[in-house]
Order: structure tokens, then C-alpha cells, then sequence
């Protein structure tokens, strides 16, 4: 048995979606600006895309869906974007600890930049502190970018509760949000959440890869991080990829329909799966929150006495795969920064692995999943020096 | 990306003389706090012979493949054969580690010298 | 019929490449970054593909492939990122005349950024002037662009000769070229030709849209234009589209097992055609030179006393999709800058029609166009109240 | 993105009133160098009544379906009528027109009111 349980990296593309994805890479395969008949049915069909993914958030128009490359293309065009279109009304950006390595990194350039980064911290389940939030906002705060999803600890952020923040504020200050873990899994009314940017990227929800989109409010104003010849969108220059957006749009289509029955599913499954790991394991600690303020598509465990890699390694000799955040595993031999974002030490960091779902999940993987995990947890502390006690 | 040997993977798996020892001659832990790894070597010597080694490794897959290679080699070496093994020989010996993964074999051969020492110094002691 | 002759602005996938994107997309959908097997194995293909990318055009290892969105991504990368990495050894940087629109616009960004920007004229063949390029070369020239095939006039650009005079220079000036319609139809050597960095597009050559590559060589700094987590290739951060690049490589192998039959089978269409055309439609001139100066991939035709936005509109009627320089098409209004560079007037980029094909593009298509051009032609001319005489 | 309705299509594939008219009572051309497009109208006027129009075009199929759409429009009005003509009536009667074309029903509507124009300086003439 094979069990992928790295859904947050990357998911596999359905066969519906592939089918639309060839079609218009072998059928339907010309540009929206040609002349001629079958590049104007292409425009058209782009155009209704974005009506579609506009409607799926609630957004007003298809004008404010953006096409890009994925989330981290969505993410650099919305705070490189923002942040440099709008450097004459302020240099101050706030971003939570949890956001992901694009978003970090993003933030650590504009900083060179010279623009001024305030990162507010999370508590122990990876909820940010919307007091220190507050706190931070001044007269030259331009831009706050909070992730939707806690990364890593699958931490669901109080989104509506910083967009009220925000506009209780005397000046106009842009919310980003990340919501590359959270579009197609759950609802999202930018409307009613006050998000003026998102990021969202196809293969999250079993779309293709190499494609994604920001939602950008009407009148943002964004600075370009391509420039190109006269295309479909000014704001992201270069040949159009069609059948990207046509696969996404499948994708997004077949997950909005079973949307409310998969997180209903998926909330059992992730019960059952932290209580047999809980009560089968000795010595584990859940990283991230419990029920409500968790995504169900998340769980996170850390085990002591022994290393994550040696454990995702482990369990993917057995068939099953995982992520981890110890700094072994890593190229910069740094453990991860949300588990110690949220309190952890340097060894919680070290035992942490995370599960992550995706809708066809089922209650078999996750057995067989439980069973590997407790031969090889306790074949690893049989190895480790470090014994309980 | 972490590519790892066959042999690698094999001693990650089969891990020889891996455990604890209770009636070991000397006993030394060693562990960077930096990288969060940590090694416990177990030697049983005989007239300046290393008869038996076991260890104990808390870390990465490369920290346990380097920990139970190096026992291998170490096993039935005189104690100053022992002493000129370096983290190169290892990995060599593996087939070859990612270079990121070079501190572990390291972290093998350091803490087999330092039960080395430790038992020198016990000798001295006497 | 339908005879797709736009082939410049995009091609068709082939079944074979679409068989390899739905492969990567539905089986081995993993990420290189995965600590287990299926990411393993797909790390090493991604290796093995810039491996053969590297060995495609002789760079000396595939370090010095870039994966990115597209042409116009890669130009970006190159451009931007080699200019505002080298700021500091000079701000002088010269691009041709006929650089596609992404080179010319990301010129005036980086004209914007403080830059000096000295674009080289072309002959009326198209043909860049390599004597005032040479004399515009000063001691702050860090980097000259030179499209590899003069954009929409078909012209092969003197590389050698171009990168000769830069070797000649006391200081080092990297040498770009925008290779997104020669690659995959002429051998390139970057060794022999000099070449530093080279932009590439997939869909330019059946393959998939939405990826390409920057060949960078060893040595040559870069900023990024985009920034991220930790991945697979830290100048160009994002989810890897390994479908992208597989369906790339495909690709790319096929069109180099037919390359040198390609080319002379299109050499010989392409003659035919053009002789067709002149001989039974008056009132044409033929832009961009003729033989071996000429890539046979492009036939470009003003016809007199009509506008070509008409032109191919009518031709799309009867089935047959091509390309016009008209500003009456753009979406500025602005004659095309090609036509005007290699001396045309207004008149004759109006009156512009590019034919572009494919590999597979066949004598009976051919003629198809021509008889179908006779007639839009001769009934556009009736139309016209601007007769000849 | 040039959208043309099913309308300007059909003007554009089937223009009326086209061509040459030799036995004109006027004849106007207008242009336009910054966009390279032409327009010849050719009117036959009988009792202040258009009984006759023609058009010759010189540029994209917006302006040919303009300029055949404003003859059929035309034809038959009182000058005084045609005068009334602007190119927002065009544009409706065709159905819409991209923006970027509006241009291209200016340019019908002011040859037409330009060869107007001309007939009643020749009449004044008289
Ligand atoms: C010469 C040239 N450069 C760059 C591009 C842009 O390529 P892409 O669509 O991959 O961004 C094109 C095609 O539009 C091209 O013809
Ligand atoms: C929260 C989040 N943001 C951004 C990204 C980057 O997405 P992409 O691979 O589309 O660049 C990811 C996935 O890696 C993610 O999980
Ligand atoms: S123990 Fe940390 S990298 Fe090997
Ligand atoms: S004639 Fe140029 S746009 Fe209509």
C-alpha cells in the first residue's frame, strides 16, 4: 500500500482535470490575442474563468482574478506589489510567524528595500495575537499579510476578526492573505473576511501544477514584478497558460461541489486518526490546535526521543509519506520555525511529523498509516540513546 | 535533496550492533545541540582489542547508517587501529553521504574517540 | 480546412508531449523536495532534465538551466536580474531593434530604474547593425540582448559576430539572446555562438505553455525577480511544474530527431510559397531578407493598398489563422515596430501579414493560404478606394 | 481582445453599397493618418434626398462594416436627416462596437457629413 499523506506540498492531478488539460493543449491550443476565431473562443473562455474563480470568493469581477505561475508568483505580486506601488504612503508591513518560506523570504527582501516588517506572533496553537496586531499597525503601516492557514500546524487564522481590525484604522491598509491551503477546502468570502488580495495555487486542490491566481481587489494598486509585450493581462505579462487555468478551473469546480461533505469527512477522519495515534503512541505532543480552530486536512504530532527524518524515512519505506520540521531535514539545518513559532523546542521541532489530507483520504490509509507509525516510532526509540523517564 | 546510498539505506534498516551494552568497558555520548543529534558508543575491550561495540543513535538515517558502519569497522581493530578511522573512511565505506549529512558520520567517529579517550583515561587511572 | 499558420505565437501540443504532461500530473505527481522515494525519483528526473537541456545546446552542465514560466519570465530573469545584480560594475546595457515586446518593455523598466538603454538598428533585411553596435559599447556596458531571430520579420541575427566584438571589449559584458523561436529549430551551440544567458519557451515547440528555461552560464550573477521557500532551485523558488518540464523535454527530443529535415523540407515550402505569392498577387513586398539569412519557420508579406487586420480577419473566415503588424490590431494603434525598424512605413506595416509555421506544416496548407489570400486580397483591394497607379 | 458582433461580421463579409459610384453628385474622402485608415463616400442626391450612396474602405473590418452599415442607414434620409446621423447610431445599429473601434464609425460618419458638406457648398455655388 502507497499512502501520500503530503498534501500540503503538492496533491495529484484528477483524471477530469488532466482530460481538460490536454484538450486544451492539444485541441484548443491557441492564445486569447489572435485574430482569428479560435484564439477569440480561447479569450473568451479565459475571461469566463476568471468570472468563475471571482465568483467562487465572492469577488466582484473577474477583472481582480490575476493569473499567475502558483502561490509563490501570487504571493511576490502581492506584497513586492503592493508594498512598491504604494512606498509613497508608507514602509511599514505586517505579516504573521506562521506565514510560508515565500512570504518570510518576500519579507526579508522588502526589508533590504527598506521598508520595516513587523511579524506578530502566534500563541500555542498557532492563532495569531490580534492585540499585538493592533498594537503594531502605524500611520505608515501599508500592508498586513496574514496566512490563512496556519503553516505547518494547520492553525485556521482569525481572518475576519484582522480585516475589522484593519478597518478601524484612519488610513486605507491592504490585507493579503496566503490562502493557498485554504481555497477549494473551505468557503471564502472576501466580501464578508475583508480580504483585498489572496494568494491561491492549483495543485493544492489536485489542479495542475506551474499555475495559480491572486484575487486583487479593484483599486489595489500593484507594481509588476514581469514586464512583457501586450497580453491578455498587463499585470502578468507572457504567453497565456491555458490549459493551466482551464485545468484549475476543473479542479475547483469538482472541489467546490463536494466541499461540505469532504471537510465533514475529513473532520471524523482527523479525530480518529489523532485518537489512535494518542492513545497507541506513548510520549507524543499534537503541534497545532484541536478541533474547530484546525483544518481538517492537518495533523501534526511530534515524537520524542527520536528524528524526523530518520521517521519520515522510515515510514516511506513502509509506503508512506510525510513531511517533517526537523532541522535535519532541512537544507539550512535549521529547525522549523512554526514549531518553535508556537513554543516548541529545538526537540519538538526535531520529532515533528505532519500528516496532511486530502478529500480522498480514507479511513484505511489512515490505519495502515497508524500501524507503520508504531513499528517504526518504536523501532526508533529501540535505536535512540534516549530513553523515557 | 537527500540521496542516499543503497548501502546507506541498508544500514539505516539493519542497523548492526545497534543497542545497549551492560557490561560495556566504557561508555561515551557525544551530541551537537546545534543539529539537535546525539550518539552513544558502547565498547568492550580486550588486551588493547575492541571485541564488542554497540550504539546508540538519536538522529537522522545518516546518523544511524555512519553510527552502525563505523561499529563494523571498528569491531576487532586494536585500539590505535581504532583511533586513525576518520569520517571520510565512513562514508567512503557507505558509498558516499550527501555532503549535508557529512556531520553525522562525524559525529560516528567522535564519539568512538571519545570512548577511546574516556578508556584510556580509565586505564591511567589505574 | 484549417491551416493554423500563427506557429510564432504559439503551437499545438503533440500527443506524445501530452501523454507525458497527463504522466507527471495523475502518476508521479511528487515533489522534488519530498524526503521520500516518488520525490526522490522525481528530483532526480528534474536533474536528468536540465541535464539534457544543458547537453541540448552544449552548456557545460545543467546547473546552468533555469526552469521558469515561460520566455518572458526567462527574459525577466535575465535581464533584470543580470542588471540589477551587476549595478555596481555599470548601468549601460543595448538591446536591438527587433527584441520581442517583453525585451523592449523590460528595457524601459530598466530604464526607469536608472539605466542607460542604446538599442541597435537593424538594415532593411532586418539585420542588426554590428559596426554601431560595436561603437556603442562603453566602459559601463554590463549586458547586450540580442534576439536570436528578428521578432516578426524572421531575420537571423549574426550571434557570433555579436558575441566576437564583446570578447574583444576589456571588460566583461555577458551576452543575452531571446531564443524563444530559434531553439528547438536550429542547432545552438552557446560555446561556439558566446552566449551567456539565452531565454527559452516550450510552447513555442509543441510543447506545453507556462514553462521554459534560462540557460545562465556558471559564473553569471543573477537577482531573482521572485523570491521563496527553500526549493529545488533557489533562483527561481515555486512549486516545481515537473509536467511542464517533462512535456518540455519530450518536446524538445523530438523536434531535435527531425531538426535537420525540418529545416530543409520548410526552406523548400517556404521558397515555394513566397514564389507563389509573388508571382500571382500584385502589389506585395516581402519584409525580412530571403535565403539563408532568412529562419524558414516565417514568411512575412505586406499586401498594398489593404490593412491587415482585415486581411486576417477575412482569411480567418475561410480558415486560415495568421498574424498582422497593423496598428489597426494593437491595442495601442501603433503600427508595428518591426516593420518601421527595417525602414517600412506606416502603409506597409498596415498592410503586414506574418505566416508562421510549424514542422509539420504541409504544401497542400500552403497552397490552401495562397488561394485563399488571392481571393480576400483581390476582394480587399475592390473595397479599397486607394488604387494602384 | 477584438470581439465583433454577428451584425459586423456580416457587414464586414457582405458590405452593401459598395464600391465605386461614376455618376456622383459628390464624393468625399476622409483619413486619418495617425491610424492609416481611409474612407471614400459617394452620394447621388435627388430633392434633397440621398436616393444613392456608395463607400470605398481602406482599413480593418470595423470600418468597412461601419461605413456599410452608415449607407444603409442613409439612404433614402433628407440631408437634414443624415445630418442628424452621429456614430453612437452606428455602433447601436451593428449591435456594439469594441471601444478601440469607435474610431473606425467616426470616420464613416464624418466622410458622410464632410461629402454632405461639400454638396451644399457646391449647391451655394450655383
Ligand atoms: C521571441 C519571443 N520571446 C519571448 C516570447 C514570450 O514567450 P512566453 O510566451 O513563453 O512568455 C515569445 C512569444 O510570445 C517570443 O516569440
Ligand atoms: C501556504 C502556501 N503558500 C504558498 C505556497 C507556494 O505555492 P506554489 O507551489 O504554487 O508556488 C505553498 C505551497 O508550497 C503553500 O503551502
Ligand atoms: S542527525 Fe541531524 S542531520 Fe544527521
Ligand atoms: S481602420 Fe484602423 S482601427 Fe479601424
Amino acid at each position: 500500500m502507497r499512502v501520500f499523506l503530503d498534501n500540503d506540498r503538492t496533491t495529484k492531478v484528477l483524471p477530469e482535470v488532466a482530460e481538460v488539460v490536454v484538450k486544451y493543449m492539444t485541441e484548443k491550443f491557441a492564445r486569447p490575442d489572435g485574430l482569428y476565431e479560435s484564439a477569440q473562443e480561447i479569450y473568451d473562455e479565459l475571461e469566463a474563468a476568471r468570472e468563475f474563480f471571482a465568483k467562487s470568493i465572492n469577488a466582484s469581477s473577474g477583472e481582480e482574478i490575476i493569473f499567475t505561475s502558483g502561490a509563490t508568483e501570487a504571493n511576490n505580486l502581492a506584497l513586492l506589489g503592493v508594498a512598491r506601488a504604494n512606498k509613497s504612503k508608507g514602509n511599514h508591513i505586517i505579516i504573521s510567524a506562521l506565514e510560508h518560506g515565500s512570504v518570510m523570504k518576500i519579507a526579508d527582501v522588502l526589508q533590504k528595500e527598506g521598508f520595516e516588517v513587523t511579524v506578530v506572533p502566534v500563541d500555542h496553537e498557532g492563532i495569531i495575537d490580534l492585540d499585538f496586531l493592533e498594537k503594531s499597525i502605524k500611520p505608515t503601516t501599508i500592508l498586513v499579510s496574514i496566512i490563512a492557514i496556519g503553516h505547518f500546524v494547520g492553525s485556521i487564522m482569525p481572518l475576519k476578526e484582522v480585516s475589522q481590525i484593519l478597518k478601524r484604522q484612519d488610513h486605507r491598509i491592504y490585507f493579503h492573505t496566503d490562502a493557498a491551503e485554504m481555497y477549494a477546502k473551505f468557503p471564502i468570502d472576501v466580501q464578508e473576511l475583508g480580504i483585498d488580495l489572496m494568494s491561491v495555487s492549483a495543485h493544492k486542490f489536485h489542479g495542475p501544477k506551474g499555475v495559480g491566481f491572486l484575487y486583487a481587489r479593484k483599486g489595489v494598486r500593484l507594481q509588476p514584478i514581469m514586464f512583457g509585450a501586450e497580453s491578455y493581462d498587463k499585470r502578468r505579462p507572457g504567453g497565456e497558460n491555458v490549459p493551466g487555468v482551464m485545468g484549475m478551473k476543473k479542479a475547483a469546480e469538482l472541489a467546490f461541489e463536494e466541499m461540505d461533505q469532504s471537510l465533514q469527512r475529513l473532520r471524523e477522519l482527523q479525530e480518529y486518526f489523532i485518537n489512535r495515534v494518542e492513545s497507541e503512541i506513548e510520549y507524543v505532543v499534537l503541534n497545532g490546535p484541536r478541533g474547530e480552530k484546525r483544518t481538517p486536512y492537518n495533523v501534526n504530532f511530534s515524537f520524542s526521543f527520536i528524528e524526523g527524518e530518520a521517521i519520515s524515512l522510515a515510514l516511506s519505506l513502509e509506503g508512506v509519506e510525510v513531511a517533517t520540521g526537523s532541522a535535519c531535514a532541512s537544507e539550512t539545518l535549521e529547525p522549523n520555525y512554526a514549531i518553535l513559532a508556537i513554543g516548541g523546542d529545538h526537540e519538538r521541532a526535531h520529532g515533528s511529523i505532519r500528516f496532511t489530507f486530502n478529500r480522498f483520504t480514507t479511513k484505511e490509509e489512515l490505519d495502515y498509516t497508524v500501524d507503520k507509525l508504531k513499528k517504526v516510532v518504536s523501532w526508533l526509540r529501540q535505536i535512540s540513546p534516549i530513553k523515557p523517564g | 535533496m537527500l540521496k542516499y546510498t543503497e548501502l546507506v539505506l541498508d544500514h539505516f534498516k539493519n542497523p548492526r550492533n545497534m543497542g545497549r551494552m551492560e557490561d560495556a568497558d566504557v561508555t561515551a555520548t557525544e551530541g551537537s545541540i546545534a543539529c539537535g543529534d546525539m550518539m552513544t558508543v558502547y565498547l568492550k575491550i580486550e588486551n588493547d582489542r575492541i571485541v564488542d561495540i554497540k550504539f546508540e543513535s538519536y538522529g537522522c538515517a545518516a546518523n544511524i547508517a555512519t553510527a552502525s558502519m563505523m561499529t563494523e569497522v571498528v569491531k576487532g581493530m586494536t585500539i590505535e587501529e581504532a583511533k586513525k578511522i576518520t569520517w571520510k573512511d565512513i562514508v567512503e565505506r557507505l558509498g558516499g553521504l550527501p555532503q549535508i549529512k557529512y556531520h553525522c558520520s562525524n559525529l560516528a567517529v567522535d564519539t568512538l574517540k571519545k570512548a577511546i579517550e574516556e578508556y584510556e583515561k580509565s586505564l591511567a587511572r589505574k
